[in-house]
């Protein structure tokens, strides 16, 4: 999809910012790994100087993903990352390419680089879903579900546990996490088990592996309200009631956008996005629980809760705050500058 | 009786001929194991075979059971004339033959033993069925042996029981024996005769392997002798004794082809003592003591099989006896593996060329330095140079015939693999010298080669040991020598004179 | 004759490869030149290929060291993990001068995957299990002993990774090619070959193993212990291993331990010793065509769009016509030499001439 | 903490789940017993399974029947079943080096195929073979769904093992399968063709292994992954082994293999160990002994093995009466079916059940 060599001779002129997209895992996968697509794409559209110039996925290892930022340094303008061991990667290979730009959504780099560009969610998101779960559970357990034990896994956990314990301490929370965002049967296996442990309203933090979820859930023969991650398909299972969605189309295309433009400044700083820019974090419902004022009110409010302050996020749910310079939010402060 | 597949055999000419056999001829590379054979075998007759070690028998018994296809003859089975292609088709003609090594998987019972002979297409096992057949016949013919029992589980005797229970769950008419009781107690033995003389009420044939010659007075009804793949003669055995059948066996013109060479007697060397082994109950070796003496060769004679094998490993070190002791030089040497035995200025010519003597994949010099590495050896690290020189050197000594020291020993005649062997060994001036078989499968020219070492090593004062199953090769090369039997070692005669008809006894395991 | 086999061998797996590039569209040429440039193209790209094979290496000479003695084993991944994993404890735990932090740690590696073969090694020589079985066991054990380990006890608290925290640069291998990830371990691959080599045509145990390796009867008879030696020799192999873990971990881009560190090489390792016949200074080339096979299609994936599985099947093609070409040697070395053996058992004076 | 003792991991989806984690490895593993009951040690396994996976998952994209699309898996198997006869049987080659190298190929085939075909578009969702709950038991209360309430492949495999069972014990091919793998000689004496034997004992292992790749892509969740059998061949040899080699030590081998998976996935995120757990292990090792003592008699144990017997008991029993506030990490609980294969391997007991020849080049020179 991403073109012969031909083709790239030809795009390339002197005003253009190529781009090289580096993927844990397929570009077609209807998740993480496709939304960072998604981003390159639109953001070319966008910006007709943007111009994605080749894609490597499937690099599931560390070695492979450091060999895929060697492979197109050197040829391409920027590099994009999507996942979090681009972090230490970038920390060790952006020095060595000084002309070329990198962005990582969700990675963790520990050094400052005046050509790394970082975006990691705060995925405070998770928060909401909890609230709002337990808002729907009448069994008083509700179920988290999460991937590949890494930290935006670890963190939603625990924002979600978290909103649950203020609404009320009484829900039971089950949470696993299976090791793998797309083993699909596995995490069949753990859905299952969770209903069969008596949560009977689900947050399923996985990538294909909500197929399995759906599955179990159908399979069980109760009416499981089940919440996804990321892109909203209210059509997938007949009771979704939404997605956490840490927008990496929107995250990919914003940076992009603003490498593009020259508008995304200092490099170096690492942008932590919370639910400031729904752009970039939010919550989506499905119909039926969107036109739910009891629901959609409840996400409302909760929201502005944690926009205003009002609700205290634990320190586990956040990403660790960087020795560098880092921001809250695209266009916030820059805090522990110098 | 119950029988489960192939037919019965319907004499149609002489009722009373279960096999016969006209000018069965085998050829393999450098042997004719089988030259213009003659034979029959009556229904309800024990028939015997007798020979020394290579004298064809069991290739000619292979070519009954059609494991083995002759260059030319006639089988004739049941007055039919027949070519059995594989041993399926023997057992349909009634043929059956149990091997000198049990053909049984050791990790089934005695019924599915019994099962996987005889069918060839998927099909339930009725083990029940069968065993209550098995149990008949085992009953009808004396053999109890559980039914029910792993193999592995089983004496030497009882799986060679269960091996005859296959012969007659599939109807054999003819059974062969390959040397029966090679592996058995005497008390096996007796109750294998007791079958034997069961199967022969019943009317059917036996032919019997053996090179022990009570057992033939025992139970056969005549004996058919071999020699060097032709048949001597065929005696009845009610008319004959041992003796005769010892002098029809190995009472030939002892062609002398070695020469003694005289030499002054020393010290004794290699002393063994009482030496016994056991092994899953057997006494394999059995009490036995010999000594050699400086500048003298000792002959072991006998038939192959009769503890020739673990005598060499308890002396050489490879085992380890259960009671006595080996010295050399009156010095014991304990080291596990053939170490000890080494440095104590020991050297063997094994048996088996092959397996033990050479290692085949590697070139000349390799074999040629593989005992005395060390020797070429500085701080871990082999003289390449030197050992090749030394190897140079010994081929030269030992006349090995081959383009370099590079060439691999594979490559190598028979004759010149020994030389590899021989080389290796005798130059490092050894105290005692183990020659076992040492002329197997060599050509004349080379079998000389032999013998010279043999009496250059005696005349250089080496104690000489020499282990053989060709009597001649005793009688012509040894001073003294005894005759092992069943792990036993019998007196010590002087070779000189000495009185072949008793020592044909004496491997039959006479007195 | 065996060299001819294997550039056969080379040519048949590239050539069904060419197939496969061209259904997928991409003009062989292009593919070809892509792939070429992608190994060797660049400076970035050689180096790339070079540090590859530094582990590819050290695995291949490990099985030929343990296959010389007669024993196959597959605990590669297995030792060269745990070998990563003793590495850390002396990266992190001790510090000193480079010169003598680095090859204190480069010993530790060994021991590791020695250790961890020596598992394996006592199981075979003691209790007679199968070391093919047992390897298979601990490599398993291995994988979740490291997840473990990164996770728990060797945890960076920095980073929510599963990651260990950063080696200091004293016990790291010094960058040879700046900017790439070419380092000074590339040494060990001469070394490694001509040590290996040396072992095994030069030193007693070299040629002991050879003799157990070729007939463990005679081994016995001529006083040599067939477990001795073969222990030694799965000792050794999983030294190597373990060496191709401590590289992996301390030349490696990240300056941390991860998880996955050592997956790619403990079973391709396998692969370029039998490509190169079981000789030890075949193995450059040999772990050079599977380097530049794995840095190339990386490449080639990023400039013309193919997609770099294309090399795994690449590799798997060609163990599979090594087996196929030892196949047709062997069988025509027996038509050879059963028509030897005929004329071997005529008299001896009709051939002496 | 309540001192109550709830089931809690045990319970029916516990039960179902292990079922569904067991199948794969009973299916594949019927094929690997025969095949390693015959003498060939089917490393290969892991890379048919992948190809099964894959087949079955084209052909099921091609026809939408996930039933044709098992055939497909099971042909997916095979193709590599004939590669790896080829090379073993025909061509005497090393039955390991074989297998490592068949893996190889089969991830870059996979792999490469996947990427060619279904790389361009959407991700392909494939029907699945749906549940087929057996009428009156399935509505048994607590167990019935769990336990009657699988897709077809679950009782399947079941059924595989029984039938595995009865072959090799049973009937006559079975007795040739076993002798040919415990002493190749006698079968040729038996008129069995060795090759022949062996030839079948892989293409089954390789047929059923690729219909336990299909189980995992087509049956249970409709989907391809690379390298999704993340190796479950692997495991299904380790359950061979540690199974010795018998049909009922297989079922049992994936029995523990699942149901240490299956309570792997429900520990995980607990915060300490529920006693229930160490209630279940001490019901485990009472078994074990109990097995044990009624097969061989009292005293027939060695002291080690004793040793063995009474920690197991004493451990968990320990646990059960102090209940610590443990946490063990998924890592330990992944490796201890490992862990305990290799102390079976150990202990010796295994040895003597293996195919005497189970791993080794034919034998050439045997009349
Ligand atoms: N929803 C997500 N949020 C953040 N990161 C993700 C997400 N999904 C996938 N990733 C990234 O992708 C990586 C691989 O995830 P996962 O293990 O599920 O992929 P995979 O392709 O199935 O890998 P493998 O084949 O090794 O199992 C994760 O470690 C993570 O960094
Ligand atoms: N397959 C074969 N290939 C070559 N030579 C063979 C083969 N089988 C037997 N011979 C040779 O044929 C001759 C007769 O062997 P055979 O086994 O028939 O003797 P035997 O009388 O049974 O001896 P023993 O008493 O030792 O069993 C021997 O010289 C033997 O080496
Ligand atoms: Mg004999
Ligand atoms: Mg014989």
């Amino acid at each position: 999809a991403c073109g012969s060599a031909g083709e790239l001779n030809s795009t390339e002129d002197e005003s253009a910012l190529t781009v090289g997209l580096i993927l844990e895992g397929p570009k077609n996968d209807k998740a993480f790994n496709e939304s960072a697509y998604s981003g390159v794409l639109n953001a070319a559209k966008d910006n007709p100087d943007v111009v994605l110039k080749s894609t490597l996925e499937n690099r599931h290892s560390t070695q492979e993903q450091t060999d895929a930022v060697g492979t197109l340094a050197p040829i391409v303008d920027v590099v994009v990352a999507a996942g979090a061991q681009f972090g230490p990667i970038f920390d060790v290979e952006a020095p060595k390419f000084p002309d070329t730009k990198f962005v990582t959504i969700g990675g963790y780099p520990a050094k400052h680089h005046d050509n790394v560009y970082s975006l990691a969610f705060d995925r405070v998101a998770a928060y909401v879903v909890g609230a709002i779960a337990v808002e729907l559970t009448d069994s008083k357990t509700v179920g988290f579900l999460g991937g590949a034990d890494i930290p935006p896994t670890n963190a939603s956990m625990a924002a979600f546990k978290a909103a649950v314990a203020d609404a009320d301490p009484s829900v039971k929370v089950l949470s696993n996490i299976v090791g793998d965002f797309n083993d699909v049967s596995k995490a069949k296996a753990a859905t299952a088990a969770m209903i069969a442990d008596g949560a009977d309203v689900l947050m399923s933090y996985l990538d294909a592996g909500v197929v399995g979820s759906y599955a179990a859930a159908q399979e069980s023969g109760k009416d499981i309200p089940i919440f996804k991650l990321d892109l909203l398909e209210c059509d997938a299972y007949p009771n979704i009631v939404g997605a956490n969605v840490g927008d990496n189309t929107a995250a990919v295309e914003t940076m992009l956008g603003g490498l593009a433009t020259d508008t995304l400044e200092p490099a170096g700083v690492t942008i932590f996005a919370g639910l400031e820019d729904p752009k970039l974090q939010r919550v989506d419902l499905c119909p039926r629980y969107a036109e739910d004022p009891v629901v959609a009110d409840l996400a409302q409010k909760t929201v502005a809760g944690i926009l205003d302050g009002t609700i205290a996020l634990p320190e586990e749910a956040l990403n660790p705050r960087p020795e560098g310079p880092y921001r809250l939010g695209i266009d916030g402060p820059v805090k522990n500058a110098g | 009786m119950a029988t489960a597949g192939g037919p019965s055999v319907r004499a149609h000419g002489d009722a009373t001929v279960a096999l016969e056999l006209k000018g069965i001829t085998k050829r393999f590379p450098g042997v004719t194991a089988n030259d213009g054979i003659d034979l029959d075998v009556k229904r309800g007759e024990v028939h015997a075979l007798l020979g020394e070690n290579g004298a064809g028998k069991s290739t000619l018994m292979n070519i009954v059971f059609g494991l083995v296809a002759p260059d030319s003859g006639e089988i004739i089975v049941g007055g039919k004339r027949v070519t059995p292609h594989g041993p399926q088709e023997a057992a349909a003609l009634g043929i059956g033959m149990v091997h000198q090594h049990f053909m049984l998987v050791p990790d089934m019972d005695v019924i599915e033993n019994v099962a996987l002979t005889s069918t060839r297409w998927p099909r339930m096992l009725k083990r029940e069925n069968l065993r209550s057949e098995l149990d008949a016949l085992a009953t009808a013919f004396g053999l109890g042996v559980s039914s029910k029992a792993l193999v592995e589980t089983l004496s030497v005797g009882e799986r060679q029981r269960v091996e005859i229970l296959k012969l007659l769950y599939r109807g054999a008419q003819l059974i062969i024996l390959d040397e029966p009781s090679a592996a058995l107690t005497p008390t096996e033995w007796q109750s294998l005769t007791a079958f034997l003389r069961t199967m022969t009420a019943e009317g059917k044939a036996v032919v019997l392997i053996t090179h022990k010659l009570d057992e033939i007075m025992d139970v056969a009804d005549r004996c058919t002798v071999l020699r060097d793949g032709r048949v001597v003669t065929t005696l009845d055995v009610a008319t004959t004794d041992k003796a005769t059948l010892a002098r029809t066996m190995v009472g030939r013109d002892v062609s002398l082809r070695g020469s003694r060479a005289a030499a002054q007697v020393g010290d004794v060397v290699l002393e063994v003592e009482d030496v016994t082994l056991d092994e899953g109950g057997r006494r394999l070796l059995d009490g036995v003591s010999l000594q050699v003496r400086s500048g003298e060769v000792v002959g072991i004679a006998g038939v192959s099989g009769n503890g020739q094998n673990e005598l060499v490993d308890v002396i050489v070190g490879l085992s380890r006896a259960a009671t006595g002791r080996v010295t050399i030089d009156g010095r014991e040497y304990s080291d596990l593996l053939t170490r000890g035995f080494t440095a104590a200025g020991g050297a063997l010519v094994p048996e088996s060329r092959h397996s033990e003597g050479v290692a085949l994949d590697l070139s000349i010099w390799e074999n040629l330095v593989a005992k005395e590495l060390t020797r070429f050896t500085r701080h871990g690290v082999v003289d390449m140079a030197a050992a090749r020189r030394h190897a140079v050197e010994l081929s030269a000594m030992f006349d090995i015939r081959s383009p370099s020291v590079e060439t691999g020993v594979k490559k190598l005649s028979g004759g010149n693999q020994q030389k590899v062997v021989l080389a290796r060994e005798l130059s490092r001036d050894p105290r005692l010298v183990i020659m076992f078989q040492p002329t197997l499968g060599l050509d004349a020219g080379a079998i000389e080669g032999v013998y010279r070492r043999i009496n250059e090593q005696k005349l250089k004062g080496a104690a000489v040991l020499l282990i053989s199953y060709e009597l001649d090769e005793i009688l012509s090369l040894t001073d003294r020598f005894a005759v092992m039997f069943g792990g036993r070692l019998g007196p010590m005669m002087t070779s000189e004179n000495a009185d072949v008809e008793r020592v044909g006894l004496l491997m039959g395991g006479g007195r | 004759m065996e060299l001819a086999l294997s550039l056969a061998v080379v040519v048949c797996a590239l050539g069904i490869a060419m197939i496969f590039v061209v259904v997928s569209g991409v003009p062989p040429a292009a593919g070809a030149g892509a792939f070429i440039d992608g190994a060797f193209g660049s400076q970035l790209n050689l180096a790339g290929t070079l540090s590859k094979m530094v582990p590819l290496t050290l695995v291949a000479l490990a099985w030929i060291i343990a296959e010389r003695a007669g024993r196959f084993h597959v605990g590669f991944p297995g030792q060269i993990l745990v070998g990563g994993l003793f590495v850390s404890v002396v990266a992190l735990k001790i510090s000193g001068p480079s010169f003598v932090h680095l090859p204190l740690a480069l010993l530790v590696g060994a021991a590791g995957g020695a250790v961890y073969a020596a598992l394996a090694a006592l199981l075979w020589a003691k209790r007679g299990v199968n070391e093919i079985l047992s390897t298979l066991l601990l490599n398993l054990i291995a994988l979740q002993l490291l997840a473990w380990w990164v996770r728990y006890p060797f945890h960076d608290p920095a980073t929510p990774l599963a990651l260990t925290p950063a080696f200091p640069e004293s016990v790291r291998w010094p960058s040879l090619l700046r900017d790439t990830t070419l380092h000074w371990d590339v040494v060990l691959i001469p070394l490694a070959v001509v040590a290996v080599a040396y072992t095994l045509n030069r030193t007693v145990f070299g040629f002991r193993a050879k003799i157990v390796g070729s007939n463990l009867r005679f081994a016995e008879h001529a006083g040599i212990s067939p477990q001795r030696v073969g222990t030694a020799a799965l000792v050794l192999s999983g030294a190597l291993a373990g060496i191709a873990g401590t590289s992996l971990v301390l030349a490696g881009n990240v300056p941390a331990m991860s998880e996955d560190f050592g997956s790619a090489y403990g079973f391709t390792g396998i692969a370029v010793a039998l490509l190169a016949r079981n000789s030890p200074i075949a193995v450059v080339p040999s772990a050079l065509l599977f380097a530049a096979l794995q840095q190339g299609a990386g490449v080639m994936e990023g400039t013309v769009g193919l997609s770099s599985s294309l090399s795994g099947l690449i590799q798997g093609l060609m163990i599979i016509f090594v087996l196929a070409s030892t196949t047709v040697l062997h069988m025509w070395r027996r038509r050879r030499d059963s028509r030897r053996d005929v004329a071997a058992n005529e008299p001896e004076g009709a051939r002496a001439r | 903490m309540t001192a109550g003792l709830s089931l809690s991991p045990f319970d029916a989806a516990w039960l179902g789940s292990v079922l569904v984690l067991m199948t794969p490895l009973l299916i594949a593993g019927a094929g690997e017993l025969i095949s390693e009951r015959a003498g060939v040690l089917n490393v290969g396994l892991e890379g048919m399974m992948l190809s099964g996976a894959f087949f079955a998952f084209y052909v099921a994209y091609l026809t939408g029947s996930p039933a044709v699309a098992l055939v497909g898996g099971v042909a997916g198997g095979l193709v590599f079943g004939l590669v790896m006869g080829a090379l073993v049987i025909l061509a005497g080659a090393d039955q390991i080096v074989a297998g490592v190298g068949i893996n190889l190929a089969a991830i870059g085939l996979t792999s490469f195929l996947f990427d060619q075909i279904f790389g361009g578009q959407d991700q392909v969702i494939v029907a699945t073979l749906g549940e087929a709950p057996i009428p009156v038991l399935s509505s048994i209360p607590y167990v019935g769904s769990a336990l009657f309430g699988q897709d077809l492949l679950v009782y399947g495999a079941i059924a595989l093992i029984v039938a595995t069972w009865f072959v090799l014990f049973k009937s006559s091919w079975g007795l040739m399968i076993r002798s040919v793998g415990e002493m190749p000689q006698a079968s040729r004496t038996a008129g069995i063709s060795v090759a022949g034997v062996q030839w079948a004992g892989v293409l089954i292992a390789a047929g059923l292994g690729g219909l336990a790749g299909a189980y995992l892509s087509v049956v249970d969740v409709g989907i391809f992954k690379e390298q999704m059998t993340d190796g479950r061949g692997f495991l299904v040899l380790v359950a061979v082994i540690f199974g010795r080699w018998r049909p009922w030590g297989l079922v049992c081998a994936c029995l523990i293999l699942a149901a240490a998976d299956g309570l792997q996935l429900r520990l995980a995120n607990v915060t300490s160990v529920p006693r229930s757990v160490w209630v279940g292990l001490l019901v485990a090792a009472l078994l074990v002994a109990g097995v044990r003592w009624w097969r061989r008699r009292v005293g027939a144990t060695g002291r080690g093995a004793l040793a063995v017997t009474a920690a197991s008991i004493l451990v968990p029993g320990g646990l059960l009466i102090f209940n610590p506030d443990v946490h063990l990490p998924d890592q330990l609980w992944r490796s201890l079916p490992y862990l305990l294969a290799l102390s079976v391997l150990a202990a010796g007991v295994s040895r003597s059940r293996m195919p005497s020849r189970l791993g080794l080049q034919p034998l050439r020179h045997e009349g």
